[in-house]
């Protein structure tokens, strides 16, 4: 028996599920539902056990009808409830985009505060082994755009379960961003309920020379390029937002101040994206005083090719994005790229397809 | 039109929240040349017979959403008519704060749960209420509003099938004026006559009145939900109508060529308005009429005495 | 099961068909723990039939689409082999080059006009291409291939409307394997027998074969694009089948207790593939055999031959 | 008769209905449809006569089914037609992210190269008069976050004509967003067929004080403002992108690097809009060294509001953006604000909805 204040290692998709399930004992109407959350493979297992626990009325699954399914967590949660509505794949939350921005972002307010709408949208992203066009892509910019909406976006186990927490007991619309890719990593996760509210960002590493935000998994690659880095003798600073709406701003300007150099590696493109905002957001704070040098890193300009080769180009990874830190924190020397075989990540190394 | 075995009682109750819909919207219009009310108002005149049926056989804990249109369905259900009047002139004791208008008609309490501008969102929504209210088993149903274009929108035909797969308290009531903004029908469906069948095929059993008989109506949505409160499942109500002024303001339209005046003949000829009034007994009728005419100026009163928003209230309520 | 007209060689050509498409498969479920296919796998072993009946009465001229699980129409339509296998590897010779993988098949030359990994999205881009085959005149058709869970997507029903209301040369065809992934039909639609009463509703006419005939289905498919041809507008086609594999990946997963073995049991009895080639006489059916494989090794081998997409190239054809 | 090279001045509107009449004269591949584009409104003038003059094969309505709609127009153009799908209102594309996103962008790309999608989307944004949540969403930091797509945003007639004819014969999707406040706008119009291309931003006036660039109907408000702003003696120089993907930011970092000022105005929420970008990318050319201050402008971070009040509110209008412009210039002098009376555009002056 833990005691309520234990700590254990635990992987992100059992936080995930831990997290739902501690709600769901808490509060009779959180509820989980969407395609294939009930089946054996339990969404990669992050809804494990949730249907024998608490039985069909509250965890099931529904017909391929994104869009009705939207509006029905949206009136379920006008009406009192607290969905939980779950995507395999971020890619599918474009077949939603209508109820989400049209109808749960603005409810609260066009309605005149009449009603709330306390609903949770758990998305995953896919990546590698040919998930290719439509099931890689990281949407969050698009909810950053739209006011009324939060969007979560944990890089590890303890905040994958806080946020959790914090997403479901929040009166608002919650866009969750999951990366498949984290499911299996581990980090000391509290046994207790616990919630990672939004507007703290995370520094992740300690360093003058240069700050390094990463978003979602893109923290776990910047982690890495900053070992690299400090094997090269540049000390990075890596920043991990956690929420991107609302997004703590406040954090990454002072750590720029102080380093002068931004790198934002983001899990998405970068036109209108999480890093064009995150270097405007600085930069209009900041003013020219401060002098920093900003650059953006993302998915290439294209869409996600399947091929492993090509997919090689398509992604930052820790030794691009090592390189492209060394290239502002030592603009005068000469290039620096880190060996190919130190830059790779030990989930790349341990995961294999198909998923 | 059918007979009815309605009580007088009935038959009055139903007359006034006609002619109350009717009359509040015969006001708006007037009005609406002043630019007082800076919003588009898509006016029920001619259909107010659904909202007013459907609604008078619904009760406190029950639901109902609809669209753009939906001064109808918001009076009938019991929404606050000064809020809704003081919304459309953008006051802020409107309903929505000044920050709906007309199209975005609410009130909670009444059970009224919002009204959408973007056709057939508010389908689905009523479906996760209509969920809520079957988790909670106090029997409590919801009602959803739509016109005939909206039967065209996919999610449409999702919600229809997710309802009837989990058997939800759900009455969909599909306002069948044969217009969308100046589109008949049949330039957008293959099979005008077949959305009944179509919910039926996805499990919804479903009716279809087709002379705006407002007795008919409110018999067959009767029925319904009473098969509803106690676990029966949705069912469809399409009623078939006619929109006697322009799709949006408060004009009539018989001379742009998209449709002409004779049209609209037999929907005046049978005006359930008229109808019932010559059912209540005079006096009475005299009597609703005039309190009727002041409740509305009331409203009215109230709409321009109200203030008008303060500017920072443009912040409030982004977030719950 | 019904006694076919057809003739030998048709019979014989059908054979081939199937037989190509199971052994693509099977192959590559064979090469799949290599690790040599980054890409996710749907296979469509046990439910051939409909590919291969449907493009049997198509032509050149005529197109087709699909979804992920779609090697099948890929090759019944004409698709190059070398250039799917060579896709699977991720090889610069793949038909997309490396950018689309197993689940994204194209070969425009041969009238497959691409396969899309969102469930049902390609239901409407086929009823675009059949717009354009009407507006040209030519006697063109389309038939998209999707499955049972696509058919409670809202563009399926969109589509079906807008078809029927502009009699465009489609057809719709619904391979129902009575899953979508692990999830029987049976909890998501409110009546699983009555997708083509749904078609019917909307204004396609629908028809269903429920036990796998190959004959049965190539016999209502040429009916309905002969009408269509002429004009007469979209069809429905509903083939009830049964997907002996898991749904992605190269394994049997009657393990995992979603469903049990005992359900495959009179499919695999009544497997086509099986069937044909006892119709077809054995010297041939030992060439067509022979044949096949030396397609597939030689397809292998060109996927295994070719060479890697240059690093460049992942810049290439975002715009066109 | 007009001289093929004649210029005379035209409504935006009609400059929208000539460029589409002159294409579909042009190339019989070309057709029109879309909720309403045949009924007696059209769509408030922009598609009129063109029922009569091509027939109801290329010009006709649709049900109300915008995804499937996308679909067919996407499926269309790959079997080469070139199809203009219309939205009366940008908020409805909402609907059909899904097409838009995972198969118009992605054809090209994910298919290798063996598709073209040939397609213009026509969305109109509206204002005031109570348009509120639902009818006056500027959405193109959406579809610029979108590798495949391209998106214009004309602010006059002349460009509304020559981005729409370029938008015709581009062989990829392009979003085209006009802006209901401009319809009955003029500007001289050359009568014969020409292409503004993407690629080149306009210097709409000349200024060393301060770089403001509009988005769409900004660009006249920000205009507005630069008049304003010359009589208080601070010289602006406004700059339309008028395509803003692909982006010509060089223009835009090369005045910046001049001016030392620049505020964007977008027709958008701020957070990952197009104002995002367009500081984030100049920044990142320019560099710390170039010192430039920057400011983003758009809509309040809120839903719209219908109240008219309100509605003051939400918007940047000529007076906010000379006041904010203003500060930029003259960060050390007493702030300025225009007087209200002239601060309104004669557009806003002879509106009266509804619309
Ligand atoms: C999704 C969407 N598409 C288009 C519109 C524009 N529009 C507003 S009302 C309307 C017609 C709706 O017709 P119907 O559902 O029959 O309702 P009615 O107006 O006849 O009551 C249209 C197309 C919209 N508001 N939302
Ligand atoms: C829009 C969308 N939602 C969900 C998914 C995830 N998904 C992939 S295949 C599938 C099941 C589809 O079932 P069906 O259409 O019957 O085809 P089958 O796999 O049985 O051939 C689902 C839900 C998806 N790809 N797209
Ligand atoms: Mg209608
Ligand atoms: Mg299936």
């Amino acid at each position: 028996m833990s005691t309520p204040d234990a700590v254990r290692p635990l992987k992100y998709v059992d936080a995930l599920r831990e997290a739902v399930e501690q709600e769901m004992d808490r509060d009779p109407s959180v509820f989980v539902f969407g395609l294939d959350v009930d089946d054996h493979k339990c969404i990669q297992g992050s809804t494990r056990g949730l249907l024998q626990k608490f039985g069909s009325d509250r965890v099931f699954t529904t017909p391929l009808s994104e869009d009705a399914m939207t509006g029905v967590a949206i009136g379920a949660a006008m009406a009192g409830m607290r969905p939980i509505h779950v995507h395999i794949r971020m890619d599918f939350m474009l077949l939603c985009m209508n109820q989400l921005v049209n109808i749960a972002a603005k409810a609260s307010y066009m309605w005149g505060g009449q009603v709330k709408v306390p609903l949770v949208v758990r998305s995953m992203i896919g990546k590698s082994w040919g998930q290719g066009a439509q099931h890689s892509q990281g949407l969050h910019s698009m909810f950053m755009h739209v006011p009324g909406l939060k969007v979560a976006a944990p890089s590890n186990a303890h905040d994958a379960k806080g946020c959790m927490i914090a997403a479901i007991r929040d009166d608002n619309p919650v866009v969750f961003m999951e990366h498949r890719l984290l499911y299996g990593t581990e980090t000391d996760v509290p046994a207790a309920p616990f919630a990672v509210e939004p507007g703290k960002a995370r520094l992740c590493t300690r360093g003058d020379d240069v700050t390094v935000v990463g978003i979602s998994n893109m923290v776990q690659e910047a982690i890495r390029a900053a070992e690299l880095l400090a094997e090269a003798g540049v000390q990075a600073e890596v920043i991990d937002p956690i929420w991107l709406k609302p997004l703590d701003i406040a954090t990454i300007v002072e750590s720029a101040r102080r380093t002068r150099r931004l790198l934002v590696v983001d899990n998405g493109w970068e036109m209108c994206g999480a890093s064009a905002e995150i270097v405007a957001g600085v930069l209009e704070a900041a003013g020219p005083e401060a002098g920093i040098r900003v650059q953006r890193m993302g998915f290439a300009a294209t869409t996600c090719p399947t091929s492993p080769w090509l997919e090689a180009e398509f992604y930052p990874n820790p030794g691009t994005i090592a390189a492209a830190a060394w290239k502002l924190a030592r603009p005068d020397a000469e290039p620096w790229v880190p060996s190919p075989e130190r830059t790779r990540l030990a989930y790349q190394v341990q995961f294999k397809g198909p998923f | 039109m059918t007979e009815t075995s309605l009580s007088p009682a009935d038959v009055s109750r139903l007359y006034r929240s006609l002619r109350r819909i009717r009359r509040f919207e015969e006001v708006t219009a007037e009005i609406y040349p002043s630019d007082r009310i800076k919003s588009p108002v898509h006016l029920a005149i001619g259909q107010e017979q659904v909202s007013a049926a459907i609604c008078d056989v619904l009760g406190a804990g029950d639901w109902v959403g609809g669209s753009y249109r939906s001064h109808a369905m918001y009076l009938a259900k019991g929404g606050s008519m000064p809020a809704m009047m003081a919304e459309m002139f953008g006051k802020d004791t409107g309903c929505c704060r000044g920050k709906g208008g007309s199209m975005h008609v609410i009130d909670a309490a009444a059970g009224v749960m919002g009204s959408s501008a973007v056709v057939s969102t508010q389908i689905p929504v009523a479906a996760g209420y209509a969920l809520a209210a079957k988790r909670a088993r106090a029997g409590h149903v919801v009602a959803v509003f739509f016109g005939d274009g909206a039967s065209e929108e996919g999610c449409f035909y999702e919600t229809l099938n997710f309802a009837a797969l989990h058997a939800l308290p759900l009455l969909f009531v599909c306002e069948n004026n044969g217009y969308a903004i100046h589109e008949p029908i049949a330039r957008r469906r293959a099979r005008p006559d077949e959305i009944c069948s179509v919910a039926e095929a996805l499990g919804v059993p479903a009716w279809r009145i087709d002379d705006g008989d407002v007795f008919a109506i409110r018999q067959t949505a009767d029925e319904a939900v009473r098969r509803m409160r106690k676990g029966g499942g949705p069912a469809l109500i399409e009623a078939k109508v006619y929109r006697w002024r322009e799709h949006v303001g408060p004009n009539e339209d018989y001379d742009q060529g998209y449709r002409f005046a004779d049209e609209v003949v037999p929907w005046k000829r049978t005006d359930q308005v008229e109808r019932l009034a010559a059912m209540v007994e005079p006096a009475l009728r005299t009597r609703i009429d005039a309190e009727v005419e002041a409740e509305i100026a009331e409203a009215v009163r109230f709409a321009e005495d109200s203030p008008i928003p303060q500017p920072k209230e443009v912040w409030s309520d982004v977030y719950a």
